[in-house]
């Protein structure tokens, strides 16, 4: 789950000291309140996205009266922020965050993360921060420290110090910077984080570090540890993306029109990707997961019917732990409520699949089978193109 | 790691639904299960094989040399642990959705013993007409001298499912698991192929993400002397939305489609594009190479 | 630090279920009410002394009603109890633990220490418990499971389990000792203690789990963590031991009359074996460590010359970290407000001794000095003769 | 482990009063001390040597090969573990009151890795004539033939100061140290002793409590050729009260004064009741096997 910066740094809190005042508003009616609060004569206002590049996309701006807050957080919440990293759509901004504006003199770069390699933890430090990171990374590969640490041991505060010292910090720096950076290393494992990143990491002018933006990835796989974090998890009802991970499925929205329900992640990309080379296009991306329930299927299927664009849908299962019958039994039970009014071809292969095919065959609905993965992306694209 | 129809294993987390279907299974393809394991249950029967306390135990009584892992996520790396602990030489371990910093724990202790572990979130072994330790649907598979080494578990049942339809054979068969952490890599599997005698050709079958597949291209280059191929899946993925930069810095443009099936090539591995053709490029190619005559 | 036994369940509360009901009271006045606090017809009551042996020296009684506690209450609260383990002088009984009555089936033995050979933790597990498990542990140490295990890691459930299987616990029981050895676990790392036993830990007639007694040390360096022992750390005002150990130093009273004053715990040993193998009796053991500060040896002499008995002082020092001429200091401002009533034998060597022994003989005190260990010994045991 | 006046060392806490005093000392009698360290004075000079942040810096600028420490209990856990990181071979920490669980932990991390830990809470080493790491005071030394060690420090220079002033001389002085947990072990440095051809017999300075004196009992009586002489402190102590009985159950009956004389003189060694008279005893030894002639 990528979290918000707001919800980074409320993290963040419980850890390290310097973070700028902040406050979140949801709606333009609280920006007056919320520029006062700081008491500033003025304030940055940051866009809440889940995307980067939102400066240049005019997601961020300093604003010198309470009005100017209100006038900006009008013109901003509830509209879609476009940036380069988003599709043309662009995503809603549902939230702004004030903060006060901190005068800077060099720009640093943290970050934290899962070294799948060496299985351990990585700290990444650069005496340069800013978006050019990875630019820089790539011409000047020894500017960047990159330290493998055990989250056994936790990281140690001469690592720390090491790291800090690579950033060319010195004097009460060093040490500030240190303890900075132990305090985001505890976040980062009692949390269970998969990626904590701070750039810019700031020297102010008046002599101190401040962490200037974060971004965060919390493990989806730890929400039974971490009640704060189901707590801030996007509730069912924002996106079908939402909805698909409230039942633990996972659900990617493309641009096609033949809709695919595949089980396992690779089968579902290899889905994806023999439509491609056969000549047509995928709605989405969704896998059902290993071990799917009956319940979880039949969730599967509704999320997967409420796209209006689909002309067709490709069912590609191949039952390992997840059962073909179980499969069959969910998309009967959906479709007791919802008709079909697009071709459906199905394809099961693997554990109790004659099963499967039985049971669907005896419902008397008007589904294809085939046995072989490209004739039935073939008879999807096929009826994609006649529905066209 | 030798397996075969000998093998002795025991199943933690037996007594749970999915434990319990595919110990039928596992029995059903002929895997010796010689007992399972749920603390509380110890002394009681399930399916007919005894159920024990303690791994410890159920090895000591059974004399088991590998177990496979259904138990619940919060509860599954201490399982692996346990396994590994009490001298078991082969662990799989089949749960998904283990924490990622629990896993970074597990690869540490296992840093310091000595033990295969196949997962975690894979479908595990199958030594085809011999034993299958996971979730391979059994008839997918018939003997003979392809390895089939996968990130994925369904994408390996299809292309296993298609060689076997072909008529291709297989040594062995492993998935390897899909999670960012895993016990055994590319490069270990590929290791045990080359060495097998009674593997002649190996299919590995990749996905994007990560830098395993550009890892095991660098190890084949090196030290694969049998002929490769591979499918990576995911060539059309959508690119997910970019979190921060530090994922860029550390994989520093590996990781992509491209990355993989580039690297795959330089070390002279025969990377196919349509999954659906795996089967029938292997065979043609096996016609060209001799592998197999007519 | 040993802790009291309801010191050591009140850490405790943190991390496991399975502790009695009780209360602990310091007056005879509040017994009635620990009594009728408990809620149940009877009450067992246990002197709190940092020893055992405490049962069969009449320090623990069952009561049947609070007029009867109130009794047991004004008869040891205030009272020393004297158990094969103390001095004959005994230990004075400053509280009392009023506890639920348990009904015991079976008595099992759990202990968690320093392994100083593997340098790991260790964890020892006896399906039986009770006072005669050292002779046990002598006689059948096969009955005896010494698990060691790492710190980093932590204790492993698995570890837990496979203790409580061999404790011969199963069923529910297993699972219940697992999660109460996996508490006490983590208490035992958090807390930093060096020892943690429960003995005896009881299988109730109810069918549970409860913890009958706990003895517990904390380890004395750790206290800059552990702002929660400082605050029961044992005052300064109730015994030498604990004025000596509040500015750092080790004293032990022994039974002699010749006082000793040494820096390091083994010279300080082998000054009390010299003082022995020459026919004397020293009156304390007396070390005030390395690293000695002037304010530090200042208050070790004054808690040495408390010491009515004292016949003589043998002051032996070699310095090293600590510097003789900060000891000379120390003696010259002690002696300022306490006039030296005995006769004090310097041996002093080692980092600035010379300069030590110019500003003792320049204050016109009457010091003897000798520059070997033996000779001073002598000096010394002759010195307190002829006092006596 | 060769250490003579060539031997770079670095002093981790070197600013503070200890440290400045003993590097005084240590230079004075002859010791390279060629930097401190002090997270934050990097840049600066004390006592005319340079300061660095960290212990890589420092090791890097001046080739150091060893290590002698003074920081305070709570940072020392992590100074030990930066000069072993740093590639330091032998790293001495003098400092006293280092939690337990901590030196666990420390220790952990050593068992990975390849450098000599003396200490903590130890006098340090000292090769007569040649360095000094640490704080024994050194004119009690002359350069010899005999090798000490001890979990003492002020015993051990009264031990040394004996020797000296009958003229015996020192091969190499070590105080291992006087904390549960340790660095090297009396076994550890006896494997040296024995090794080195400079030593020709070995005084053990032990006290009572733990194993270790039994540990090197029965070492000796396996691997150490050379006449061995010993002290062990605390024969009169009094009892300590005692706390349970999970000590009892560990030591099995060893740790006392009379486990440990017993263990050592089974296995050959000279055991010496009074503290005072290890020197005359020495001496009286060495006239009858040769090893002093007049």
């Amino acid at each position: 789950m990528r979290l918000y910066e707001h919800q980074a740094r409320e993290i963040l809190q419980g850890y390290v000291t310097c973070i700028p005042k902040s406050s979140t508003i949801f709606k333009p009616e609280e920006a007056e309140e919320a520029f006062l609060k700081l008491g500033q004569p003025r304030a940055v206002i940051k866009a809440q996205v889940l995307t980067g590049g939102r400066g240049k996309a005019g997601g961020v701006k300093i604003v010198n009266s309470p009005a100017e807050a209100k006038d900006f957080a009008k013109r901003l919440l509830g509209s879609r922020l476009v940036t380069p990293q988003t599709t043309p759509e662009g995503e809603e901004v549902k939230a702004l965050l004030f903060q006060e504006v901190i005068s800077i003199q060099r720009e640093l770069y943290l970050a934290f993360l899962i070294d799948r390699q060496r299985a351990c933890s990585l700290l990444v430090g650069c005496g340069e921060g800013g978006v050019e990171i990875e630019e820089l990374a790539r011409k000047a590969p020894e500017k960047v420290l990159k330290d493998p640490w055990d989250s056994l041991q936790g990281l140690l505060p001469f690592q720390a110090r090491r790291t800090a010292y690579f950033m060319g910090l010195s004097g009460s720096y060093l040490k500030e910077a240190a303890s900075l950076i132990l305090g985001l290393s505890r976040a980062f494992i009692e949390k269970e984080l998969t990626l904590l990143e701070i750039n810019p990491l700031a020297v102010t002018s008046e002599g101190s570090l401040s962490i200037l933006d974060v971004k965060a990835n919390f493990d989806d796989n730890a929400f039974f540890r971490h009640q704060e974090m189901v707590a801030i998890r996007p509730r069912a009802e924002e996106s079908l993306e939402a909805l698909a991970s409230s039942f633990g499925l996972s659900y990617v929205g493309l641009e096609g029109n033949i809709g695919c329900l595949v089980n396992g992640a690779g089968l579902a990309m290899a889905t994806n990707d023999i439509i491609r080379v056969c000549g047509g296009k995928p709605a989405n991306f969704l896998d059902v997961g290993g071990d799917a329930s009956t319940e979880r299927v039949t969730q599967a299927f509704s999320i997967l019917l409420r796209d209006p664009r689909l002309r067709a849908v490709l069912v590609n299962i191949f039952g390992g732990i997840t059962r073909c019958d179980t499969i069959a039994k969910a998309i009967l039970e959906v479709l007791k409520d919802t008709p079909l009014r697009i071709p459906m071809i199905l394809r099961m292969e693997g554990t109790n699949a004659l099963e499967a095919r039985k049971m669907l065959e005896g419902s008397g609905l008007p589904f294809r089978f085939s046995r072989e993965m490209k004739e039935a992306t073939l008879l999807a694209i096929e009826a994609a193109e006649i529905k066209e | 790691m030798q397996i075969d129809r000998n093998t002795r294993v025991i199943c933690q987390g037996m007594t749970g639904t999915a434990g319990s279907f595919h110990t039928r299974l596992m029995k059903e393809y002929g895997t010796k299960i010689v007992a399972g394991v749920t603390p509380g249950k110890g002394g009681t029967f399930h399916e007919g094989i005894p159920v024990y306390d303690t791994v410890l135990e159920a090895a000591k009584k059974t004399d088991a040399e590998a177990s496979v892992i259904f138990v619940p996520a919060p509860f599954a790396p201490d399982a692996i642990m346990e396994a590994v602990e009490a001298g078991l030489r082969l662990v799989v371990c089949i749960t998904e959705g283990i924490p990622v910093h629990d896993m970074v724990r597990v690869k540490r202790y296992l840093a310091e013993r000595n033990a295969y572990l196949i997962g975690p979130n894979c479908p595990g072994i199958t030594v085809p007409g011999q034993a299958k330790i996971g979730i391979m649907p059994g008839y997918i598979h018939t003997p003979g001298i392809v390895g089939v080494v996968s990130r994925s578990g369904t994408l390996t049942y299809e292309v296993v499912w298609q060689l076997t339809q072909r008529g291709i054979g297989q040594s062995t068969c492993i998935g390897i698991g899909g999670d960012p952490i895993l016990g055994m890599s590319f490069v270990d599997v590929l290791r045990l192929f080359e060495e097998d005698s009674e593997t002649h050709a190996i299919i590995l079958i990749g996905e994007i993400g990560g830098v395993m597949e550009e890892e095991a291209a660098s190890y084949i280059r090196s030290a694969v002397k049998k002929p490769v191929i591979s499918f990576i899946a995911g060539r059309n993925a959508p690119r997910g939305k970019r979190m921060g930069h530090a994922g860029a810095i550390i994989e520093g443009g590996m990781g992509t489609w491209q990355s993989k099936a580039e690297a795959l090539k330089e070390a002279g591995v025969h990377v196919i594009d349509n999954p659906a053709e795996v089967g029938v490029k292997v065979w043609t190619l096996f016609r060209e190479t001799g592998l197999i005559k007519v």
